[in-house]
């Protein structure tokens, strides 16, 4: 063996900065770059927007253990301030309602109804609205269907569907949450569509086609294992938009029943006391902003990460 | 301009026809741009002449008979007749109109015209209201040509009455404008009989609730009897708006039973449900003290109250609630319910939106902290005047403004008003005599005597939780005339003769 | 008309008779069909086992479309595909899915065509499993072994496509397609997308594979310089349909058709000075929606005549090649290029090169 | 300072643009990544210089560092000059910079597809560049623009001038393309791989077109390209590039006759060639070492079988080896080593 | 153009076809008897038995969907089930005021939003692009009620002492103007986020393309380079989304018109539901869904003229 080089040059002296002794130089690990985790949470809005959106979901979760007082029992301490203006009571953190319930404990109860709310919709709507986007990308003759068909379900805005279902089923927050998910069923599949047709165009769908694949093997391993994430992403951009909307419906009337707190109807009923306590709305309408802050702020950083071709 | 006013009220009526409309939003109206037989004084007791200067009934009670004020005329210049007056009345009962109202106008026999100046009205049977329902908005004389050549746009696209005011154009949900009937001299002598005193009158439509409150204090509206009440102590201190209020003004809001309903049906359940709710509270912490709790089912100061029944009423007191319940065997379960023979305690109530809903979940609260689970149904008001004829709940609430107390007893007790108004399905053939008696009482004492028995009756079977008597308050600016509030069937301006700038 | 067909004796592997593909173009409302795309018209030929059909013309022309329908990617409008006798048009979808075990393709992107969410194990077990090629353990062996035969190592079956370059990637498509040792490989331009020197190693691969396992290609390209090393025979084609089909050495030596002879003029030859004298073909290629009448290429050629016009010269056989054009002879007669050697510098310099490379390689066989 | 004098008596046989040392580095999430690390060449009035290279070695980055087209961010100038007609056009003004873009340095870009503006017709597009450097009517833009397009020989100019892109064939809008970067009479055009996404006919047609223009105007062109034949057909002059640095320059006959480095070497042995058939095609082993890789010898290195210890530890300098030839290898010339 | 409107109009008709299915099924779903709705709670069985006739509820469901589908293509909505007025007639005049302010709120909304995107990625990644996109996304995020709410709160109340309830008059009229801001600026508010986020995204996705490079190259001022070919190309996905955002913002109309009181077809819409006047509910959805068709068709035209490649 002479020393003559070969390909593989060998790393004696100061060769050593060419790092690893990789037998082909194409071989050699690239510098990382940074798992998307890391750089998530390099973005300190994002940071802060996922540790709000932690707490309150943790918040909401453990919403009996922390709440001072009965969400629903009421008392004779009506609209008292929070605690730090004037006339506030440290027994109630954010003050009361107009009932003298206390306001920091309903904010809890009515956090958890309006995430799950916002959940349950955002996933049937997601999970239905993607299939479908994904079918009539895959099955291009069913396409014009589908997409018709969800032409048709865009041209009722989400706050007419709750209003009609919640005239048909009655008050409660199931009709506004089919509502919910109806209405993103066709965001959700014309997007997803449009991240399928895509993919769809790439030549390995070909590929496994020539390989001798079935439809329902390409459709999962090919199509579907490409396209989740995005969708995933998107999905997560539109929970936030659910949750306005299903606030806005609460505060129309319609959506859960008295005594259950919903952040929209909390502040619905609070507008009443706008003049004198405003704090009854502005607590509940803030807590919302917050929460859907929060969700577009990670949601953004997230797509930003994953995948920055998805913008809307 | 300086002589237009604007009221700011809550909601419209679905159209402007007399017999058809039974809601306030239309009354209110219908007040202003029609004149009734007879006027109520705001004493709310005396009955004064309208478009009858005076009347007179027949030794048995059952023929009253009415002579009319001549030079009467509709806004479009036509003089009214007792023809015109027949002609509204006999519509407001006719079977075809189905109106949901044609009772308050007694059993009729036959109302004639007996010649331009004179009508007969005769009844089958004595009723001693006649003359207070007779000024309610219902009996509104129409114009007869009007009616038929507008069909079923009448009180939409226009309505042509003898009221001070004159239809003069209709924007649904939002604005109703009326201006001034020259010539109007013929008004109830409380207002002094003379034409209105300004030139335009707007109803204004405003849902909510505070912007209610803040359109009076920004000047975006003079008069307003819809101001909610945590509004009221808020304009009171306003130097620029005056607040009056009038107590002769008869309106109970009450929580009603359906008893023979699994549950309610237990008067134990009905007595321990008034025991623990803490009226006192709610009037002062919700309502700001504008109201009084209520315990008696219609206030003491209207006619005819038993003086007897101050010794049942049911107060606040929920350890005492608590006992009736376990003395009567409702135990709690597991999930801290009351609960009997495999019945929990866990009553559907009916309610509208709005202030009812927020009641209804204070009384919810205070239910069950004894061990109550009441559920709230929140319908719109225009919806649930259907629910509320059908069996499907088990409590609901109701507000209702009277004059007498057998104004409330016999709308609400008769069994032949079972489904609706009687929705607590109060059966009862003793209450069904009495206040049959009562009607066709000829001495006072012998009305008031029956209506009472009544309503000891009634009252100590628990039928009903009484919330509270609203007074009739009205808020105006004060480069307004003072306003002195009326409050036949809530409409607080009634003829809007009253209505008129300082300035 | 198989008479395009194998010269020797050898039963054909494929045998494509009158093959169509027209997409219609939709537009408007119900997709009302406004014309269409003439991609691919009554094209045929056949390919002997173990030999290289280059497919070559300008984009658009329809070569990919021609390489989809032949493995059934596309449902052609009329025409026969035989592979080995069997008729792939007329398969059920079961039979087929069982065919493409048979026939295999490489397509052009190596960046797209692989799964990005599938690693390099995963992707070439894939059709082994599934055509029932291997199984366990002996499976995993076929992997490592396919991955050998391309020139990647072991350890490279745990990684993800994009961890590697083009080159590699197309060795991988390469080894997916041999895993389950097909008859026919489709190769729809396997190595344009590559950089000259990674084309070569790619060419030779192939080269290599098809001297070793012995099935037929049909190599799909542009570039007629790596047609002419690859190919036993070209066909060439023009606006859908094959306008000459012969040897690479007779086409290249002998354009029959005056596009093919075009073609060659105008590609590029590493000489310096080699510009001169090369006579343009005019304008660009005319759309696939409206083909011009008679022959296609008309408007284009030098040549053309009247009767170029109004009458589609049909494909016949004119020497040793067959061609579609009505003055085919007189084409052929104008000859074709001269050809130059490398430059003698040049030579000994590489010879330097090799030398040295067969000296290192040396002490480590 | 002479600055001043803009237009000093140019020497005709001075370099129009003289590029010295041009380093371009862009800076990515994974650090600092020398696309153009010293590169240096220069081009004559009426002289096309080709440069060639693999995929990613740093030729479009040159183009665009040349014309200040580099986005800063990520990219920078990290050194170098790049001299027009003896200035440094790194360090006039953006103001400075933007008349001499497109009006006397053209630029005509890879994809006709893409580097038209779809939603303007490309009469618009070239009147837009007539606009911004001096020709204030429009009617007189409008003409300027047909007759330019006449010139690149788009057929019916008068009515072609009003379509959009997308009603253009792939050449037919490589055309417009040109026209618009020669409407102005650049003295320098670059052209980054003008034909690669055309087919070989149309390539021949556009080919044939610019060296039509360059005779008739006697604009200096750097052409770009990664395919030899299109170098041996069109240039004067070669430079060859191998991962963001020179390795060879010379006269285009002799580059093909006989290259000196062994990446060059290998590149020309790789080219499969229409005129006689081998039976294999010589391969460069290996690949490009990764940008990320701060090789402190030849790039090459690793794929070189002529290699050495000390190739892999000092990167070679760019040598003259010749009139207008220099290379970048410690072992040049090769026929050395076989002696 | 005239046979790309003519194509989207036919390609409308599936749509409202579903849209009248629609309608007709929420007739058919709602609970209770829509003849005893009519004749109100007191009336006679035999009343009610005479009503289902007369409005042929006794008829079979498919001659019912024929009688109704009739009904619809001579424009005859029926009368309303409450006031027995006219649908058309509630609806015509609902229509105006609502149109108003629709116009008024993309009026200013639109422009702005377009202009806030331009600048943030103008001046990507400095403190302006920042604060501009905190904006938008505080802005996506904030419930409309809320916004209103504020908007009376401060701009009626406090501040300005603007109108805040129902419409003073025509839009022309000075009164009108007046009442008209508090409610098209609550409504716009909902706006402005989307449509500059995706401007910018938009704007910067342009600015990467070759074209832009091209323009660069001409010589083009940074100026024109912006605004003639990055921020007109970026345009086309911007009002596609403003196409999709309709459905938002009819629903954001429904909200805004009951605060501000304005006398629309959204308050008609929730006042007729909770009323269960479906008859006025199915037609004032009938109008909102020609009204997300109209903006649509809209969309596209001003879509055909932004980008010649999809002009015919
Ligand atoms: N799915 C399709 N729908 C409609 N037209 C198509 C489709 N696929 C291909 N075509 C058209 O068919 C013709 C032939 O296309 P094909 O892809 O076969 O050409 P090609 O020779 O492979 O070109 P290239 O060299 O560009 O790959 C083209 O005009 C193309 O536009
Ligand atoms: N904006 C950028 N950010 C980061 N890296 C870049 C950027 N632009 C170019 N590069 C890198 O610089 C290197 C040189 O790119 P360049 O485009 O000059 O290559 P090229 O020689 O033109 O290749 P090709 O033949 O493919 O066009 C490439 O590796 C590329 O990835
Ligand atoms: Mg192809
Ligand atoms: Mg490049
Ligand atoms: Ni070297």
């Amino acid at each position: 063996m002479t020393m003559a080089a070969t390909e593989t040059p060998e790393p004696k002296t100061e060769t050593a900065s060419a790092a690893t002794p990789a037998a082909k130089p194409e071989d050699a690990p690239p510098p990382r770059r940074a798992s998307w985790g890391r750089r998530l949470m390099r973005d300190r809005a994002a940071v802060a927007a996922l540790g709000t959106l932690a707490i309150i979901c943790l918040a909401a979760l453990f919403a009996p253990l922390l709440a001072t007082h009965d969400p629903y029992v009421n008392t004779r301490s009506v609209m008292t301030p929070p605690a730090w203006q004037t006339g506030g009571d440290i027994a109630y953190l954010l003050g009361t309602d107009g009932q003298g319930r206390d306001i920091f404990s309903r904010l809890l109860y009515g956090a958890r109804l309006t995430l799950l709310i916002g959940l349950i919709s955002v996933g049937l709507g997601g999970f239905v609205g993607s299939m479908i986007g994904l079918l009539s990308a895959f099955y291009p003759k069913i396409d014009a269907w589908l997409m018709r068909f969800m032409d048709m379900l865009l041209s009722f805005p989400a706050i007419l569907l709750g209003l009609a279902l919640v005239a048909v089923m009655g008050q409660g927050a199931v009709p506004v949450i089919i509502a919910l998910a109806i209405s993103s069923v066709p965001d959700c599949a014309r997007i997803a569509r449009g991240i399928a047709s895509g993919v769809m165009k790439m030549e390995f769908i070909e590929a496994g086609r020539a390989v001798g694949l079935s439809d329902a093997a390409l459709f999962r391993r090919y199509l579907l294992r490409n396209c989740i994430s995005s969708i995933m992403i998107f999905i997560s951009l539109r929970f936030g938009q659910v949750i306005l909307i299903g606030a806005a419906l609460s505060f129309l009337g319609l959506g859960a029943r008295p005594p259950l707190a919903e952040l929209g109807m909390m502040a619905s009923q609070g507008r009443d006391f706008l003049l004198f306590a405003p704090h009854i709305a502005v607590i509940p309408s803030v807590a919302i902003f917050v929460i859907v802050l929060a969700a577009n702020v990670a949601g953004d950083a997230l797509r930003d990460v994953l995948d920055p071709r998805l913008q809307t | 301009s300086a002589q237009t006013v604007t009221i700011l009220r809550q909601q419209d009526s679905n159209k402007y026809d007399p017999p058809a409309i039974t809601a306030l939003s239309g009354s209110e109206v219908l007040f202003m741009m029609g004149d009734t037989l007879v006027a109520l004084n705001e004493d709310m007791q005396t009955i004064e002449p309208l478009l009858a200067k005076s009347w007179d009934v027949s030794e048995d009670g059952k023929t009253y008979t009415f002579h009319i004020k001549e030079g009467v005329k509709f806004c479009d210049g036509k003089p009214m007749t007792a023809e015109d007056i027949a002609y509204s009345i006999n519509r407001w009962i006719s079977p075809e109109l189905k109106s949901g109202v044609a009772w308050r106008a007694g059993d009729v026999k036959e109302v004639v015209a007996l010649d331009d100046y004179t009508l007969k009205y005769e009844l089958n049977a004595p009723y001693s209201e006649l003359l207070y329902q007779l000024a309610q908005s219902f009996g509104t004389v129409v114009d007869k040509e009007n009616v038929e050549a507008l069909g079923a746009d009448f009180g939409v696209t226009g309505f042509n009455g003898t009221g001070p005011f004159c239809w003069e154009s209709w924007d649904p949900r939002n604005e109703m404008v009326l201006t001034k009937h020259e010539g109007y001299n013929w008004g109830p002598p409380m207002y002094g009989e003379g034409a209105a005193k300004v030139d335009k009158v707007i109803w204004k439509i405003v849902p909510e609730e505070s912007t209610r409150t803040v359109a009076l204090l920004t000047g975006q509206g003079d008069v307003s009897y819809y101001v909610p009440y945590i509004g009221l102590g808020k304009l009171r201190s306003m130097p620029n708006i005056e607040v009056v209020r009038s107590d002769a003004a008869f309106w109970t809001n009450y929580i009603g039973f359906k008893i023979d309903k699994p549950g309610v049906s237990d008067p134990a359940v009905r007595e321990a449900i008034n025991l623990a709710v803490n009226r006192e509270a709610m009037a002062e912490d919700m309502f700001f003290s504008e109201v009084d709790p209520a315990y008696s089912y219609v206030s003491k100061g209207a006619l005819d109250y038993n003086a007897e029944v101050d010794a049942h009423l049911i107060k606040y007191d929920p350890d005492a609630a608590v006992k009736v319940l376990e003395d009567a065997g409702w135990m709690l379960n597991a999930d801290g319910v009351r609960e009997k023979d495999g019945v929990t305690l866990e009553p559907v109530i009916y309610t509208f939106t709005g202030e009812w809903a927020k009641t209804s979940e204070a009384v919810q609260a205070d239910l069950l902290k004894v061990g109550i689970n009441m559920q709230i149904q929140p319908y719109d008001a225009t919806v649930i005047w259907g629910k509320l004829a059908t069996q499907e709940f088990d409590m609901y609430t109701m507000g209702f403004p009277y004059v007498s107390t057998g104004d409330a007893l016999n709308l609400y007790f008769r069994s032949a008003n079972i489904p609706s108004p009687n929705r607590m399905n109060w059966d009862d053939p003793e209450t069904d005599k009495l206040l049959a008696d009562a009607a066709a009482a000829t001495t006072d004492e012998k009305r008031a005597s029956d209506y009472g028995d009544v309503l000891l009756k009634v009252q100590k079977a628990a039928v009903w939780l009484p919330i509270y008597e609203k007074p009739m308050q009205v808020a105006y600016v004060k480069n307004m005339a003072p306003i002195k509030p009326h409050n036949i069937y809530g409409a607080g301006l009634y003829k809007g003769l009253q209505l008129a700038f300082t300035d | 008309m198989s008479a395009a067909s194998v010269p020797s004796g050898k039963a054909p592997v494929l045998e494509v008779e009158g093959l169509t593909k027209h997409f219609p173009m939709k537009g408007g409302l119900f997709g009302r069909t406004t014309g269409a795309v003439q991609a691919v018209t009554d094209v045929s030929f056949s390919v002997a086992p173990g030999e290289t059909l280059a497919i070559v013309g300008e984009s658009g022309c329809g070569k990919s479309t021609t390489g989809r329908a032949l493995l059934r990617l596309l449902e052609p409008d009329s025409g026969a595909v035989r592979l080995d006798g069997e008729d792939i048009i007329a398969l059920s979808p079961s039979r087929l899915q069982a065919a493409r075990r048979q026939m295999q393709m490489v397509f052009q992107d190596p960046f797209g065509s692989l799964n990005p969410r599938m690693n390099v194990r995963e992707t070439l077990m894939e059709p082994i499993l599934l055509h029932g090629v291997a199984t366990g353990a002996a499976a995993e062996k076929r992997v490592s072994e396919l991955l050998k035969t391309v020139g990647l190592s072991d350890y490279h079956a745990d990684r993800f496509p994009h961890e590697f370059s083009g080159g590699q990637r197309q060795r991988i498509c390469i080894a997916r397609a041999l895993s389950t040792r097909p008859r026919l490989i489709v190769c729809d331009e396997p190595v344009s997308a590559l950089d000259v020197s990674v084309q070569a190693q790619i060419v030779n691969l192939l080269q290599d594979l098809q001297k070793q396992f012995g099935m037929a290609y049909v190599f799909i390209s542009h570039d007629l310089a790596v047609v002419r090393h690859i190919a036993k025979r070209v066909a060439v084609m023009y606006l859908g349909r094959v306008v000459e089909l012969a040897d690479a050495t007779e086409i290249f030596a002998r354009p029959h058709h005056p596009y093919t002879r075009a073609l060659i003029a105008a590609a590029p030859k590493p000489v310096p000075g080699a510009v001169l004298g090369r006579e343009e073909v005019k304008g660009d290629a005319p759309s696939a929606l409206r083909p011009p009448s008679g022959c296609a290429f008309h408007p284009r050629c030098p040549m053309a005549q009247d009767r170029c016009r109004t009458e589609r010269p049909e494909l016949r056989r004119v020497g040793g090649a067959m061609a579609a054009c009505h003055f085919a002879e007189a084409v052929a007669d104008m000859g074709a290029q001269v050809e130059a050697a490398r430059p003698d510098a040049l030579l000994r310099r590489l010879d330097v090169l090799a030398k040295a490379r067969a000296e290192a390689a040396q002490p480590a066989a | 300072m002479t600055a001043k004098a803009s237009s000093p008596a140019v020497d005709p046989d001075a370099p129009l643009l003289e590029v010295k040392d041009l380093k371009v580095h862009f800076h990515t999430e994974t650090g600092v990544f020398r696309a153009v690390d010293g590169v240096s060449f220069s081009v004559r009035r009426g002289a096309t210089l080709g440069i060639v290279g693999e995929s990613g070695c740093g030729k479009s980055v040159t183009s665009l560092g040349i014309m200040r087209l580099i986005a800063q961010p990520p990219g920078r100038y990290a050194g170098g000059e790049v001299k027009f007609e003896g200035r440094d056009i790194l360090k006039i003004s953006e103001r400075e910079m933007r008349g001499l873009r497109g009006g006397r340095m053209g630029m005509i870009f890879q994809e006709p597809m893409t580097s038209l503006n779809p939603v303007y017709t490309i009469g618009d597009q070239i009147i837009e560049s007539l606009r911004a450097h001096g020709v204030a009517d429009r009617k007189a833009a409008r003409k300027r623009a047909i007759e330019m397009l006449d010139l690149v020989k788009l057929p019916s100019p008068e009515t072609r001038v009003d379509d959009f892109p997308h009603q253009l064939s792939g050449g037919q809008r490589q055309r417009a393309m040109i026209a618009l970067a020669l409407v102005n009479d650049p003295e320098l055009l670059i052209a980054d791989e003008p034909t690669t996404a055309l087919d070989v006919t149309v390539q021949a047609q556009i080919l044939s077109l610019m060296r039509d223009l360059r005779e008739r105007t006697g604009a200096a062109i750097v052409l770009i390209t990664h395919d030899l034949g299109v170098v041996a057909e069109t240039c004067d002059d070669v430079v060859v590039m191998y991962a963001g640095q020179v390795v060879e320059k010379a006269p285009v006959a002799e580059l093909f006759s006989g290259p000196q480095h062994p990446y060059t070497l290998g590149l020309m042995a790789a080219v499969p060639r229409l005129d006689a058939q081998t039976d294999r095609l010589e391969t460069i082993p290996g690949s490009v070492p990764p940008p990320y890789l701060q090789l402190p010898g030849c790039r090459f290195a690793s794929r070189c079988p002529l290699a050495t210890d000390h190739c892999r530890a000092a990167p070679p300098p760019l040598r003259e080896i010749g009139p207008g030839r220099s290379v970048a290898c410690w072992r040049a010339p090769i026929e050395e080593i076989a002696a | 153009m005239i046979s790309t409107i003519i194509d989207r109009l036919l390609l409308s008709i599936p749509v409202l076809l579903g849209v009248l299915l629609f309608g007709f099924l929420l007739l058919q779903l709602v609970p209770g008897d829509p003849a005893r709705v009519v004749a109100g709670p007191s009336a006679a069985p035999d009343v009610v038995e005479a009503l289902r006739v007369q409005m042929g509820l006794d008829q079979p469901i498919l001659v019912q969907f024929w009688a109704y589908m009739e009904r619809m293509f001579t424009g005859d909505l029926g009368r309303s089930m409450i006031s027995n007025k006219e649908v058309t007639a509630e609806l015509a005049a609902a229509i105006g005021p609502t149109v108003e302010l629709m116009l008024a709120c993309m009026i200013w909304s639109i422009p702005l939003g377009i202009a806030m995107g331009t600048m943030a990625a103008v001046k990507r990644g400095s403190i302006v692009d920042r604060a501009i996109m905190a904006i938008s996304v505080a802005g996506v995020s904030l419930p409309i009620f809320f916004v209103g709410l504020l908007a009376v709160q401060y701009l009626g109340v406090l501040w300005l002492n603007l109108p805040f309830i129902g419409r003073g008059g025509p839009l022309w009229s000075y009164d009108g103007l007046r009442h008209m801001i508090l409610p098209a600026l609550s409504l716009g508010a909902i706006l402005v986020g989307p449509v500059a986020r995706m401007t910018r995204s938009s704007v910067l996705e342009v600015l990467k393309l070759d074209h832009v490079r091209t323009a660069r190259a001409k010589g083009l001022s940074e100026r024109s380079v912006i605004l003639r070919h990055g921020l007109r190309n970026a345009l086309i996905p911007v009002v596609t989304l403003i196409g999709l955002q309709a459905g938002y913002l009819l629903g954001g109309a429904v909200v805004t018109e009951t605060i501000f009181s304005w006398p629309g077809i959204g308050r008609l819409v929730v006042g007729a539901i909770l009323s269960s006047d479906f008859t006025v509910a199915q037609g004032a959805i009938l109008v909102f869904a020609l009204g997300f068709i109209a903006i649509n068709l809209i969309v596209d035209v001003l879509y055909s003229l932004l980008d010649p490649r999809v002009r015919k």
